[in-house]
């Protein structure tokens, strides 16, 4: 199984030269710290910028200057900064090549469930049904059961959909899954130790498992 | 060139009337028109609906608006962290409007364009998309979202002219360009006010044409809700 | 009669304080001469400016300062650059106060005619559909009557409209009038020398006649 | 940070193609992207759908790539002062979409932000408004437009850097971001080119994210239509 860092660096992976790539909040933040240093990618920040860079010292903290989960944050060499329509005249216009984000829920068509669960209180949507609405390639990063053992990639959402048929890749700390356009996770890869037949049994929807299953390497 | 300053926060909301829309600039706490925010909480108002695309925190912000129970409604697209916030939405006496962010931005965008109405993909398939009219176009599923304006908008920039000319900075801009030109009237607190002529024409972000006040605001706090340092370079 | 800088300056008297306003080319360009000093005004170009100053001297032109009709110009204090596309949303938002321009046709129902003569070379509407859509007060600029005596206010356009039921007021060379929400030219003032017999002469629409009719003063 | 320098107009143009839509930015002879013309200009291309406010004049601007035949259609608002053009118009070779320009320009910023239709008043009760839908939103009457997209767009900019972020001067700016933003390719030739890092993120017009390929172009003509001058202050 993968934690939380092995899922980010394991989609680190995905990404590639000289894209524009969005960051969700929690684990898809990290992903940042894995991204190789030979490859030139631009991190934009959903609140009006272009060109994310490390966290500030204490000296440099800048209450002018914060990410999409409010965080004081800095800016690399180029970066640009712009409003809000700005920005999202940007995601659905389709110029973020890559969108990484969090799910409760994926089903085999690629619909998300990440914003609402009934009964609790909405904190709402925020960019999220933009993002997935818009962009070309997105990648989910999610645990692959809930605390109680329910899968959490299945036939269909059971929880308030985000956004449909929108999700192409999930990484879970258990596998790698390809969405297949015509339905269907394709199993890609396995998290060490873990084996295709405890991935069957914790995947609710429609398996498709082609051959042998690499396991991942860290 | 036409002036549009006015003496402080206090005369910028001498009108607010209750039952109002209001639009308040800000991400987060980031570029929030705190001034204006504390002169409103000095009025006996009720009934407001407030478009932001947050609430506040509980002691700051329109949270403090929720607090005095002066709004009926909030447009927002992510209200989390704020426990008042949360009581009045589940007792009723708030209403809440959930928007995805892009198509906040964007219906706030056609207001001041005079857009009635444009289609986006975000929330298909979605409780978003309810009730609205749904449209395919080049093969892609689209629903129509429609503008949004206000009685007045309250916005914060960084630097102003007396023409009403502003530039924001950093991630602080967010909202507020959008909402300055959907305001009937919009009233800007700047950190620092000039004459006009100082500011470069060219590095305007909004245009004073936008702008019916502006004031020099004082005390600002700028909270910060994520204090996240690193210990390397930065 | 009025001549061109006449109609200039009397449209110059509807100019109010802390209006922004957009001339359109020719007459309307000539307004500019005649606003008070003791008015604070501001003038907007749709190609991406407020706060259009005068011509510049020989020294000062710059290419990349031009006002709609391709004229080199300059800035005044507290002037502002800007798109197209922010530039129209400004018109079509209805922040641009006054809106002045010429016509070939003006119906008693406020439609106007000034882009396209059937048989002759479109040159296009430029700004003119946006600008007559959206201002809130219209004020045109024009000759009563074609070369060969056709009166240009009429019943109904029968050129090629350029928007409806947007005209506020006239000022001709022979007369100034106002649209009546009804339908109708209501005659408000008459040029020096021109009798409201000859206003009605030359008016083929529906025009309203009330009490005494005052002459123009220069 | 990515880097989209490119050596020059050649290069930039290497895979224009026969029957493309091409975008450029400029309003009459101001802000147009005159290298990335003359170096179209050398290619044997026919059938371009080019979409410009303007059409440039008999000598310079578009009106050369008229004058080779190159273009098969115009979207354009305005086209006036063009011989060339009119010929070509009323001989049937030359087609031609006149646009109003607050129209035109949000298509083209449509195109760039993904809003495939949105609704405008302008064009209503005129030969525009043909075969649109009309719909009336609280009490006035709109049409829907369509969104404009290009395979490449030309974007001429004051100062740019190697990240592809721009900043206009004057009222050079005009039609060129929204452009820059609508482009499948988007070229950006620069007066100035700077590594980046050198321009205050706060002061771009059009982040870099938008364009693929950026120049520093060289012997700017910047023609003038109407030289007029006061004798007075200026």
């Amino acid at each position: 199984m993968l934690n939380k860092n092995q899922i980010a660096q394991r989609i680190a992976r995905e990404v590639k030269n000289g894209q524009y790539i969005n960051l969700g909040i929690g684990i898809p933040t990290l992903v940042a710290n894995y991204i190789p240093d030979d490859l030139e990618v631009v991190l934009q920040s959903e609140n009006g910028l272009l060109g994310i860079g490390p966290f500030p010292t204490e000296e440099k903290i800048d209450p002018d200057l914060i990410n999409a989960g409010k965080q004081t944050i800095t800016m690399v060499n180029g970066s640009a900064l712009f409003s809000s329509a700005e920005s999202f005249g940007m995601i659905r216009g389709g110029h973020v090549h890559l969108t990484i984000l969090g799910a409760m829920e994926v089903s085999e068509n690629g619909d998300i469930a990440n914003w609402k669960i009934p009964g609790k209180m909405v904190k709402g949507m925020g960019g999220a049904m933009d993002l997935v609405a818009s962009a070309e390639n997105i990648i989910v990063a999610m645990q692959h059961c809930s605390k109680d053992g329910q899968s959490k990639l299945l036939k269909e959402c059971t929880l308030p959909i985000t956004g449909i048929r929108c999700v192409k890749k999930i990484v879970s700390d258990l596998a790698v899954l390809e969405i297949l356009p015509e339905g269907g996770f394709k199993l890609l890869e396995r998290a060490p130790g873990v084996s295709v037949e405890e991935i069957k049994s914790k995947t609710e929807g429609k398996l498709v498992v082609e051959g042998e299953i690499p396991e991942m390497v860290f | 060139m036409i002036n549009k300053t006015i003496a402080n926060a206090k005369e910028a909301v001498k009108d607010v009337f209750s039952n109002a829309v209001l639009m308040f600039g800000g991400f987060g706490l980031s570029g929030i028109p705190e001034n204006c925010i504390k002169a409103l909480l000095e009025k006996d108002l009720t009934g407001l609906t407030c478009v932001s695309n947050n609430a506040g925190v509980d002691d700051f912000g329109i949270g403090l608006m929720l607090k005095k129970r002066m709004v009926k409604k909030m447009i927002s697209s992510y209200v989390g962290e704020n426990a008042e916030f949360e009581r009045q939405l589940l007792s009723g006496e708030l209403e809440v409007e959930l928007t995805p962010q892009g198509t906040l931005a964007e219906r706030i965008r056609a207001g001041g364009a005079g857009i009635p109405a444009f289609f986006t993909p975000a929330g298909i398939g979605t409780e978003v998309a309810e009730g609205k009219e749904i449209r395919e176009f080049d093969g892609k599923l689209y629903l129509m979202e429609r503008w949004l304006k206000a009685d007045f908008a309250f916005i914060k920039a960084w630097k102003g002219d007396t023409a009403g000319n502003l530039i924001y900075k950093g991630t602080a801009r967010n909202f507020n360009p959008m909402m300055a030109a959907a305001g009937k009237i919009t009233i800007a607190e700047v950190e620092e006010l000039v004459p006009a002529g100082q500011l470069d024409p060219n590095q305007i972000h909004t245009p004073g044409i936008y702008v019916q006040r502006i004031f020099q605001g004082k005390d600002y706090e700028k909270r910060i809700e994520q204090r996240t340092v690193s210990e390397g370079r930065g």
